[in-house]
Formats: C-alpha cells, structure tokens, sequence
C-alpha cells in the first residue's frame, strides 16, 4: 500500500464539510447550504444509478421510480396518518431492503434483455411506478402526497426545515456512507464482475461470471440506493410530494449527472452533481432573482422572462459538457494501483 | 482417463450445417489440436462445447460427466416456490386497494393504537374471501405464469458458458477478448472469480475474510502473469497493450481459473516466428503443469510440433483423427488441407 | 483530475455567491418584501404568468409604496427546469428562503396544494402570512375534509398563517353538481385528470351528484400528456351520458377532450371547473367545440359582471396588459390586495403585524366580491358563478349557490 | 352503440393513432438503426414541425381557404415541414452528435438530452411569438389549437361507426410514406449505403462509403419523416403544445423498441400494436390503466421476444 494522498472525493468532502462555517461569515443571502443539500440528494441518487450504468453498463432510464418507491415506503413506514411509524432510522433503513426488493422484481423477467431493450423497460417501468402510484390512491393518497414524514430526532425534540446545518451534515454523512459503501462493493470481487460484463458480458461469463446474479446485484443495489435516497428526500421535505414529482425527468437528470460527471467514477458524480444541481438550483435560481431584481423579466414578451431560458440553458450546458469531456468532468482512472 | 468426450456433435443454424456429427475423446494431460481449412466449423465446435451455442444434436463430457443441470428436488422446490409466490403476488396485487382496506383504514383510528392481531386477522379473512370469490383463478393462474417462467428460466439456464467454465473448461478466443479497460491484474482477477467465497457482504463491510481472499489471490495473479512473461506490465489496462502479449493474456486469464482442460481458439494467430517458439514452449508448460489443452490452430508447425493427437474438419464434417504422424500420411487430409501448408 | 474537480466546484460556489450578493444589493431599511412562489418553469407557466400579472398589478396601484414603506415584490420560482413541474425541493427551498429574508413579510403562492404543505409549515413556523391565490385542497385549511391530522399539521405553531382567497374544491364540486342537475343532466360520465385539484373537484362532484340524484354512468382518471382521447370518446358515447364533467385544467388537457368529444360525434353538453377559466382553454379547444354547451364554474363573478372595484380591476388590468383579466389574474390580484391592504393596516410593520392584519380581514371589498377570512384561513365567499362559451368568448350565465 | 360497433370504432381509432406513431417510430428507428443513438430530441423535432405548420397556417390565413385550396395548403405544410424538420435534424447531428462519433454511446444520449432541451425551450419561445395564430403570444405555454382543416362529418353516414376524413388523411399520408421509405432502403444505393453503414461503419468507410455524409441524410429523413408526422398529428388532433413531443417521442420510442428496434416494418407494426392497445384498454379496462397495461405489454412480449416482434436476433460473432 502507498502513502495515503487525499483524492478528489475526500477533497470534495473535506470542503463541504467546511462550506457552513465559510458561509456564516457571508451574509444571510450568500447563502447556498440548503441549495447544496439537494446536491448531495442527487448525488446518493446518481451513486446508485452509477453503480448500474456506470459499472455494470446498464442503461437505466427509470431511477426515479425506485426513488419514487423509497420515499413512499418510507412515508407509510413512518408517516403518522399510517399504522406503523416505525420512526426515522428504521424506516430509512428498511428503504433499502424494500428498493432492492422492486429492483429485483423489474430486473429478474428483463436482464437478458439487451442495451437499449432494458433502457424503454427501465423507462416504462418509470411511468408505470408513478401510474400505479397515483391510482392506489387509498393507499398512497394518490397525488396528495403523504405527510408530515418525520425527520430525525437526536436526544430532544424531532427536527425542523430550520435546523438547516444539522441536515446538512446528516445528509453529508448518509452521502459519505454511500460513497464509502459503493467504493468497497467497486473494490471488489464484485465490482470487478460489474466491469467485466460491461466490457464483455460474453467474454465474462465464459470466465465463470454469473452474469445474471451479477446484473441482479447491480440492479438491486441500484435501486436500494435509490430508494435510500427517496427516503432521505421525503423526510426532509417533510412530504413526499405527489408520484409526478418522480418522473422521467429526474432520472434523465441523475443520468446526466453520471455521464457529465465521468461514467463508473465516484469523483465524476459528485462533481456532476455539483455542476448539474448547482446550475439548476444554485446559480439558475439566483441569477433569476438577481435579474428580477433589476427589472428584466418584463411583461408579455416571452424572451424576456429568465424563467423562460432555463430549458435552453440547462441543454445548452449538456451539449457542451459532453461535446468538450466527452469522458466526463472527472474520467475514472483506469487502477494503476493494486486492486 | 477421458479429459473430454464429444459424442455426435452437430450444430445446424437455420438450413445451415456448421458442424455434423463430429466425434472425438481427448485423454487427460494431453494437447489435442483441432484443424481445417477456414469456415470448417472449428469455431462452432467450440462454442458448442462451452455452452455459446446449444448442439442441435449430441453430447459433450467433461471428465466422465456432461456438464449440465440435472433435475433434482432443489430445481423442483425453487419452481414450486416461484410458483407460490407468483401466484400471492398476483393475488394481492390484483386486489391491494381492497386488502389494504380492509387490513389497515378499517382498523386504525388516527392517533389511537393499532390492533395489530386483529388486523392480521381481517387481512387474513380477506384473503380467504379473495380466493372465494373469484381470486383464486388469479392465484392460479398467476402460479402457472411464475411457475412456468420459473422452468423456462431453468430449462434454459441448464447449460450456459458461465456453468461449463465452473466445471472446469476455460477458454481463449478468436477474435481477442479481453477487458480493456482493466488492468492486467484485474483481468487475471476476473478468471479467479469462480473461486473466490468472499460474497456481497463481506466486501461491502471489509470483513478481515474479504482482506485475506484479496492478498491470496492477488499474489497469485501476479504468479500467473510472471508465468505468462507479463507481470511488469501488471497495472497497465489491458487495452494498451500490443496484439501479441494480448494472446498472452487471454491465456492468462483462462489459466486462472485453473482449469481442467484449456481451450486455445487460434493462440498463434497474427504472431511471429519467434513469439510461436515462445508460445509452443508456454503451451507445453501449461500441460506440464496439468491442464489438458484443446486447440485451433492453422499454424501447422506449431500444431505437428505440440499436438499428441489431432482432428481434422472439413465443411463441419470430421474427415480424420489421430497423431500427428497419421494425419501426415493421410491422403483425404493432405488434399483436404495440408496441400495448402505454405499459407500457414 | 482533482484539480478539475476543485476548479468546477471553486466556479460553481463563487458565481452563485456572486449572484446573490448582487441580486440583494439595492435592498433598504424601509423595505416591505412580497414574496411569491409560483411553478414558472414548464406547463403551468400560462396561469402563472397571469397571476403574476394581477399581482404586480396591484402593486403598482399601490404605487409600490404603503405608507412609506417601500414594496418590493419578487416572483419566485418554485419549479425547476428538470421536472418542468413544481418541484418540492425548490418549494421548500423559496419558503427557506423567505424565512430568512428579514424583510419578507408576505408569501403569495402557491399554485399547486401539494406544493403549499410543503411550505405551510415552513411558513407558519417563521410566523409569515401566506397567501394563496390557486390552492383548492381543502384538507389544507378544514378539519375533518382531508387526512385526520389535517390541517394542524401544517400549523406547528398553533396559529393559522395560511389564508387562501379561492373557494375549495368542496365548494365548487357541489355547486357543479347542482349546477348540472338543473341544466338538466340525468346521467354524468365523470373525468379527472388525476392532479390533486382535478380529482378532488371530481371526487366531491361525484359523491354530491349521487345525493342528489344525479346518477353517475362513468368515473375515469385520464392522461394529461395522451395526444388525443378519441377511444375514451368512444367509450363515453356508448353509454351515451347527458353530461361529461372533467376535472382538470387547460394544461392538463380540458381543451382535447373537448375537441375529441365534438370529433367524435358526442353531443351533449361538458362541464369544467375554474382550472378552464381562461382564454387559453377556449383558444385550446377551439371555440366551435365549446359553442353553447360548455359550462364553466369559477369562484368568484367573471370579469365583466364585476362592478366598483372589479370594473376598475377589469379596466386596469386591460390598459396595462392589453386583454381582459382571467381567472387566475384575478385571483392574484386579490391576494396581493389583501396583503397589501394588511400592511396598510398592521398595527407593527413586521411578520406579527401583517398575520395578524391578513387574519383580521373582514368585509373585504375584492373583485371576488365582499368577503371575510374565517377561523381556518378561508374565504367567506360562497360567491360561485357559471358561465358557458359563445363566439369564443365566455359569456356570464348566473350566479351558483350564494 | 352495438358492442361489436364499439370494438371496431376502437379498433379505427387505435389504428389512425398507431400510424401517427408508427411515423414517427419510423424516424426513431432509422437513427437508432445507423448510430445506435436512441434520439431523444426527435419528438422535440416533431413538436417544431408542428409549430411550424400552424404558422405558415396562420400566415397564409389557410382557415379562410376555400376547400380545394386547402388541400393545397396542407400539401404545402407536408412539404415544408419535412424539409424543416429534416434540416433541423441533419443540424442537430451536424452540432451536437457527429462530434461525439467516438466517444461513447451514453455522451450521446446526454447531448441528445440536451438537445431534446434545447427544442422544448424553443417551442416554447415559438408559442410566445406575438402572432394572430397564437394568440397574442399571451400564454406561450398554453396549448395551441390547430385549426380543423379536414372535416369532421362521418364518412359512413348515419353508421354509429365513425369514420371521419381525417382517419383517412392520416392513411393517404403515412402509408405512401411507409411504402416509399422502404423502396428507398432495400432498393436504392443510398438505401444499400445506409445499410453498410449501420451493420459496420468502419468497414463501410473502407469501401468508400462517405459514413458522415450517409448518417448525416438519415438524420435528414428520420427528421423528415417526423416533419410529415407532425402535420398529420396537427390535422387529427387539432391541438400541438411545446410539451407534446415527450408523450409522443415516447409512444414512438417504444414502437420502435416494441416492433425490433432498426427494423422498419417493426416500427410500423409496433406503432399499430401500440394505439390498438391503448384504445382497448380505454374502453374495456379504464384509461388511468392505459399506460401501466401499455408497458406491461411491452414487457411482456420482450421476455418473449428479446428483439422486438419483427427484430432480428443477431448472433454475436464470436
């Protein structure tokens, strides 16, 4: 083993760690560290969709609908309206198992299905989640959402959207956590399974790689994440929003975030995250405000409202990023280093 | 001792015969060569064996036994089982709003405790009302569909390349395959996977178990490349390395499975004279320490060189076997094949 | 390979620092800020930019001052680009957001209900009034309408904060469903878009109908995104019902069914709610597909039967944005007016003050009519008004209920 | 109505929507056929199309047309729209996809994200034009009408069953399209290039085939083929909005998958497959269900037929 040097993600880390006490310095509207928790939202959301595509190289266009699920499970689980209320540490945990469990279901008649045929099922199986979501309505409320969904309570009372550093740091650390678990299954007999049937599924399995059960893992380990990361959503929204809330949208933008990050690499989606999630919620929101404040966003012409560019800007900024890093922000590094 | 019998092969795609009837026994410890003119079905023969393409027709053994899922009672209650829960899962899906009903808003007051017997109690008598009225055509027809799937899934899994490699069989390929964007270690890894026991949890919670498989095999690949002459390019990937030592690798990473019997798809192709010596001396090595080896091969002197016994293909029938010498003095096979030597 | 990772995320926090600090500069001390957080990205874009409309509106006739204080108004967000739709993390980030503004003093928003729990609590917790000029779900302000721990759940503090100037859901179904009784519908064939104001409109509609005798042939939840709904036609006219009631909007597709059911040889008459109570509807069906058998509910008396304060309303709104007010417009004027009428009256010039003024508001003189909250934050208006469509306009037919 | 005239007013419309589909399948596939590229901008293509036809619509002021005239008219549209859609997405390769031929297949399918972005926002400014036809550009996010230029009486007379002209404008226009279409792949030389190309683009390049210039003339008829499409959507339909070439580029999107993706007989097939299954559903399960049951079709004839109805299974070389 060679000397420990800090790598981008503990970099990444380390920084975020710091950027709460930066910003206390700066005054109150500088301040982006709620922005930013949707950025470590996305980025657990897109850990586990690059376990799948980015790893195992398995398109899939439906993450939303395991996050969709996570949160809904977790709502049931914990929600006060619902017999169970099972609390906040449980519920999340059990979101976990419940993802994988979905996950297993869709993949388990469709993973020998090839590239872009498990892409539309994966994408179906998306709208299929939010249909279903909506017509149970007796159980899910349909489009009312469900809530209040608890938060976490350490020792005293439960929290609130105004704890917002302690929701920083828990979400901080349920990141670190799945990074650090996705970065052990990477470093592994499994993760080199996962590399090896997206290189060459039949070269693989004619090494003895099981490549169903290997696929399976990789689905449910996707899923499982995601739908942690639905959990953690709902519980800090306090709501699980209505099912159109999980909709294609959101897995094309964790896909995006994978792929402009730097497919197969941690670093890449977390500094995806950061670019795609900044972008949106970060500079988008306040260069909106800042423009309204001007005065610019004028009645009647619709080219004047900044409102009205986000569409074109976000595009914009997906064709240049993988048009000038076609490999990613951050490419993996192909292991120089013992594995 | 048979390393490997193949009994009345034939592969037909569509009206095309690729390989007809071809029968022939490989002894333990030998270097048997399979040869024919291009398009023969050499190719095909091995996928055949290794489980890519299932024979129309015939039977391959590996040490005495095919290679093949039996029947048996685990198969059976794995389908039953399939069977059963398809057919609750259909049953309750079909009918979650009124279950759900039943078993949880008729029974919980907001705020107030749940009765969580009695509810398991309703959401029982619910069930049972189900399948009364009408449910049970869901349940069975939901069991036939899992179950059926679940056979399906069986029958056609019962022979597959990844099955045939446990069992001992390892292969290289024509047209070179390797991981490229692994390192070489990581290559050799892969083939050692099969016998690797450290499983999802232990590598997800760094057990001390996951750490010890890891030294253990570690070294070991770095063995099997310093074997193969390639243990200084360890850390590079595999993409980047030249035409020649690929070979070199993809018979590394067959080796580290350990098998039984290799199977060699054209190892000498693209190569020059003295990389084939180099070859023919790894090829012996290899048998020396134990592993049967099967190969395709046109380069008649490395096959006259190595080979204890060879088959001869010709349009996917087989038209001779036996050593070399035989097959030298072979009119059918001279005119078949060996007239063209100079190309090889 | 760090150092990109350094590079992009050093870019990214300091040009979103960069903004705020500048989009805040021109604040001041005499500073009033209204807030409102409306889905402007994406398919409700069209209602919102009316409601924005109305409420800067009425804050220019206020001359963007009351009482020396300086209004400032900002036109949040609550959508983002990659759902195209209100997004609750953006919701909850705008009420965060106006938490923390020291000078916010008003929420107006939202337009979607779902979006409203998110912020209630948010809101109700910093003690700032919210104002919503389109929530419909009564469960937000009514005991007993909506989940069993409705609304305290969203009033942590225990008081009300939220107040909403349009009729609920359990209003406008009923008087729908009295409505289509008198026009003479024996048997309704119910759509929904299976939106939270859609289905709950149709919920009640349905379950009002059925009490009063209205026999209801057909329930169905539709695809707002379906390009055409001609074999749901199909199947509506082999049952041949005497009216469809849809509850939805424009943007989910009231238009369509409109314009299938005509093409497919449908003709009896189609009702909608207030979500179709604007231009666009009639420009989305075409008005042919519309003439003399639609039927319009809105909450509150359209445009042009409006006198003394709406007829000026109405005149304002024309000269300045050259078309007659919709519904949403008026909506949004109204909410902005009460809040500013609030500050005009608060007795502090801070958050307290102003609730405390909002919930006060009695005998309301608003283009909806003459109103009052009550206890849970409702309009007192039971003022519903049905109009059906001529010549592609919308033509006042009378007064529902009242 | 008679429940077997209801079975077959369904099938009717099933079968005009599933050509709208399939037309526009037609133009997913031929993509995905020669790149591998599953264009997620071609339904943003398509709703550009439309915004188009309404504006030349509403320039010339065809509504006024006397009838012969308007035939004219949409011929007109049909034209121009196709060439526009075409150019748009030979552009669309040329800027955002030809850059990309050798990086991987996902950088792809992001810059075609980002272009299926870019067109929303587009239409979105296009229906904020200040023009008679859009109202104003009052409300640029409201739905348009697009005006009835093909008549709606029924064909069939007093028949319960309904066949309007516009069922029939939708045949006149897609099925030459189809049968031409296929004439140009299987019999021409352009067709013969574009087949090489897609089986192995280095080994065509080899051949002399110019590989750029083949992918960037299929991207101008795929986008071509969804300018057509979108003038048939506009007439049947009557309404066209700047978020109408998500569901749409959706439907096709599985079509294309559905009938064998690549396949061009498989996308009309799949096309047919889907709308016929939509309406049924409609009627005889409940239209909340439709797309669940639409999926779940999908689904299931993929464990079955891995390779679409009409897919090839092609054997890997090994």
């Amino acid at each position: 083993m060679s000397r420990w040097r800090p790598g981008p993600i503990s970099i990444i880390v380390f920084v975020a760690a710091l950027l709460p006490m930066c910003e206390l310095m700066l005054p109150q509207s500088a301040h982006i560290t709620e922005a930013v928790r949707g950025v470590f939202l996305y980025a657990i959301l897109a850990l586990g969709l690059n376990v799948v595509t980015g790893y195992a190289g398995l398109l899939n266009l439906g993450i939303a609908a395991f996050m969709a699920i996570g949160a809904y499970a977790f709502a049931i689980l914990t929600c006060e309206i619902y017999p169970f209320q099972f609390g906040f540490w449980p519920g999340l945990l059990l979101t976990l198992p419940i993802g994988a469990l979905f996950g297993f279901l869709l993949g388990a008649p469709t993973l020998r299905l090839r590239g872009d045929y498990l892409a539309i099922v994966t994408l179906g199986f998306g709208e299929i989640v939010q249909d279903v979501l909506k017509n149970l309505d007796t159980i899910t409320k349909g489009t009312q959402g469900i809530n209040p969904v608890p938060a976490p309570s350490f020792g005293g009372s439960m929290w609130t959207a105004d704890d917002e550093y302690k929701w920083y740091y828990l979400l901080l650390a349920l990141m670190v956590v799945v990074i650090l678990g996705v970065r052990n299954l990477e470093r592994s007999r499994l993760g080199r399974a996962w590399f090896s049937i997206r290189e060459d599924e039949l070269a693989s399995r004619s090494m003895g790689i099981r490549v169903e059960r290997i696929k399976m893992l990789a689905f449910s380990a996707a899923a499982a994440i995601a739908a942690f990361a639905g959990g953690i959503s709902a519980s800090m929204l306090s709501s699980t929003g209505e099912p159109s809330n999980y909709d294609f949208q959101v897995s094309v933008l964790a896909l995006c975030i994978v792929i402009v990050g730097g497919i197969g690499s941690i670093a890449g989606v977390l500094v995806g995250a950061l670019v795609m999630i900044g972008l949106n919620s970060i500079v988008l929101v306040k260069a909106t405000a800042a423009l309204d404040a001007l005065g610019i966003g004028a009645q009647g012409n619709v080219l004047l409202s900044p409102n009205n560019w986000k569409y074109l800007i976000f595009g914009l900024a997906l064709v240049l990023a993988v048009r000038l890093k076609p490999h990613g922000l951050v490419p993996p590094r192909i292991e120089r280093r013992a594995s | 001792m048979t390393a490997l019998r193949a009994s009345a092969i034939t592969v037909r795609f569509g009206g095309l015969v690729a390989v007809q009837d071809v029968t022939f026994t490989v002894g333990e410890k030998q270097i048997y060569a399979v040869i024919g003119p291009n398009g023969a079905g050499k190719t095909t023969l091995f996928n055949a064996m290794t489980g890519i393409y299932e024979p129309t027709s015939g039977e391959v053994q590996f040490a005495g036994r095919s290679v093949c899922l039996t029947f048996s009672t685990r198969v059976a209650v794995r389908i039953a089982l399939s069977a059963l829960a398809c057919a609750l899962s259909s049953l309750i899906a079909l009918n979650v709003q009124d279950l759900w009903q039943a078993t949880i808003i008729d029974n919980y007051q907001y705020a107030q405790p749940f009765p969580w017997v009695e509810s398991a109690h309703d959401c029982f008598d619910a069930l049972v009302g189900l399948m009364r009225s009408g449910g049970a055509w869901t349940a069975i027809l939901g069991g036939v569909a899992g179950g059926g799937a679940a056979a399906v899934l069986w029958w056609r899994s019962r022979r597959t390349p990844d099955l045939i490699a446990r069992a001992g069989v390892a292969r290289t390929f024509q047209n070179i395959r390797l991981f490229n964007e692994l390192s070489l270690v990581q290559n050799v890894l892969v083939g050692m996977d099969h016998r690797m026991r450290a499983g999802f949890w232990s590598a997800l919670m760094r057990l001390p178990r996951f750490h010890d498989e890891r030294k253990h095999f570690h070294s070991e690949s770095v063995e099997l490349l310093t074997f193969v002459g390639l243990a200084d390019r360890a850390d590079y990937a595999a993409g980047s390395l030249p035409y020649g030592l690929r070979r070199r690798l993809e018979i590394a990473r067959a080796l580290a499975a350990k098998p039984n019997i290799i199977l060699l798809d054209e190892p000498a192709a693209g190569m020059n004279p003295s990389e084939i010596v180099d070859l023919m001396t790894l090829i012996r090595r290899v048998r020396d320490a134990g592993t049967t080896v099967v190969l395709i091969e046109h380069h008649m002197r490395l096959v006259m060189g190595v080979s204890d016994r060879i088959l001869v293909l010709q349009y996917g029938r087989q038209i001779a076997e036996g050593t070399p010498a035989e097959i030298r003095a072979n009119p059918a096979c001279v005119e078949a094949y060996l007239g063209t030597e100079s190309h090889g | 390979m760090t150092h990109h990772a350094l590079c992009v995320l050093s870019l990214a926090l300091t040009s979103s620092l960069g903004c705020t600090a500048w989009a805040q500069s021109t604040e001041s001390k005499g500073t009033l800020t209204i807030l409102s957080s409306l889905p402007r990205t994406g398919s409700a874009n069209a209602q919102t930019t009316t409601i924005v409309n109305g409420i800067k509106l009425a804050i220019a006739e206020a001359g963007g001052q009351v009482d020396g204080w300086t209004i400032a108004y900002q036109d949040l967000d609550d959508a983002s680009p990659q759902r195209g739709n209100w997004d609750p993390a953006v919701e909850a980030q705008n009420a965060n957001a106006a938490t923390k503004d020291a000078t916010c003093i008003a929420y107006i928003g939202t337009f979607n209900s779902g979006a409203a729990k998110v912020a209630m609590p948010i809101l109700n917790r910093a003690g700032i009034v919210m104002v919503s000029p389109a929530n419909t779900y009564p469960g937000l302000t009514k005991p007993g309408k909506g989940e069993p721990n409705e609304p305290m759940v969203y009033r942590p503090t225990g008081t009300v904060s939220y107040f909403r100037i349009v009729p609920t859901d359990d209003l406008q179904g009923v008087q729908a469903a009295d409505w289509a009784k008198q026009l003479g519908a024996k048997k309704v064939f119910v759509l929904h878009d299976r939106e939270l104001y859609g289905k709950g409109i149709a919920d009640v509609f349905c379950d009002h109908a059925k009490t009063i005798g209205v026999e209801i042939i057909g329930f169905d939840g539709t695809d707002s995104k379906a390009a055409n709904y001609r074999s749901l036609v199909t199947k509506i006219k082999a049952v041949s019902p005497d009216l469809v009631y849809f509850g939805g909007t424009t943007q989910t597709n009231a238009g369509q069914i409109a314009k299938d059911l005509r093409a497919g040889g449908y003709e009896g008459m189609y009702m909608v709610p207030d979500g179709c109570f604007e231009q666009a509807f009639i420009e989305a069906a075409g008005d042919s597909n519309l003439n003399g058998n639609t039927y319009i509910t809105f909450g509150g008396l359209p445009a042009d039967q409006l006198t003394g304060r709406g007829a000026a309303f109405r005149d304002a709104y024309h000269a300045k944005y050259g078309s007659d007010p919709e519904a949403y417009a008026a909506y949004g004027y109204e909410a902005a007016r009460v809040v500013l009428q609030a500050i005009a009256e608060a007795k502090t010039r801070d958050r307290a003050g102003v609730l405390a003024a909002v919930a006060a508001t009695k005998n309301f003189d608003g283009v909806l009519g003459r109103w009052s909250f009550d206890a849970n934050g409702d309009t007192s208006s039971r003022v519903l008004s049905g109009q059906t469509v001529k010549d592609g306009k919308f033509v006042f037919v009378k007064v529902l209920g009242g | 109505m008679q429940d077997s005239e209801v079975f077959l007013q369904q099938l009717i419309t099933g079968l005009s929507n599933g050509m709208i589909i399939a037309l526009i399948a037609l133009g997913y596939t031929m993509v995905y056929g020669i790149i591998e590229l599953i264009n997620f901008a071609h339904g943003d293509v398509f709703m550009l199309g439309a915004f188009l036809a309404l504006t030349l619509l509403g320039m010339f002021g065809m509504e006024a047309w006397p009838q012969h005239w308007q035939l004219a008219g949409v011929v007109l549209m049909l034209v121009s729209c196709a060439a526009f859609c075409g150019t748009l997405n030979w552009s669309l390769d040329r800027l955002a996809y030809r850059p990309l031929r050798r990086a991987s297949k996902l950088s792809l399918l992001v810059s075609a994200i980002g272009c299926s972005f870019i067109c929303t926002n587009l239409g979105l400014f296009w229906g904020g034009m200040p023009m008679d036809v859009f109202a104003g550009g009052v409300a640029a996010a409201a739905p348009k009408d697009f005006p009835q230029l093909v008549p709606q009486y029924n064909l069939l007379g007093e028949s319960a069953v309904r066949v309007v002209p516009a069922d029939i404008a939708v045949l006149v226009v897609t099925i030459p399209l189809m049968i031409a279409l296929v004439y140009l792949v299987k019999r021409t030389r352009l067709g013969r290039a574009m087949r090489a190309v897609a089986q192995d683009s280095t080994a065509a390049a080899l051949m002399g085939i110019p590989v750029d210039r083949v992918i960037g003339v299929t991207f101008f008829i795929g986008g071509a083929l969804g300018g057509f499409a979108s003038v048939v959507y506009a007439l049947y339909n009557n309404t066209i909005g700047f978020q109408m070439g998500y569901r749409a580029g959706m439907d096709a999107f599985t079509a294309a998958v559905l009938g064998g993706i690549g396949s061009l007989p498989g996308a009309v097939l799949g096309g047919l497959t889907i709308g016929c299954v939509r309406a049924m559903s409609d009627q005889y399960v409940e239209t909340r269900w439709t797309n669940t049951i639409v999926f779940g079709i999908l689904v299931l004839i993929l464990i079955f037929r891995p390779s679409g109805l009409l897919g090839s299974t092609r054997r890997e070389k090994v």
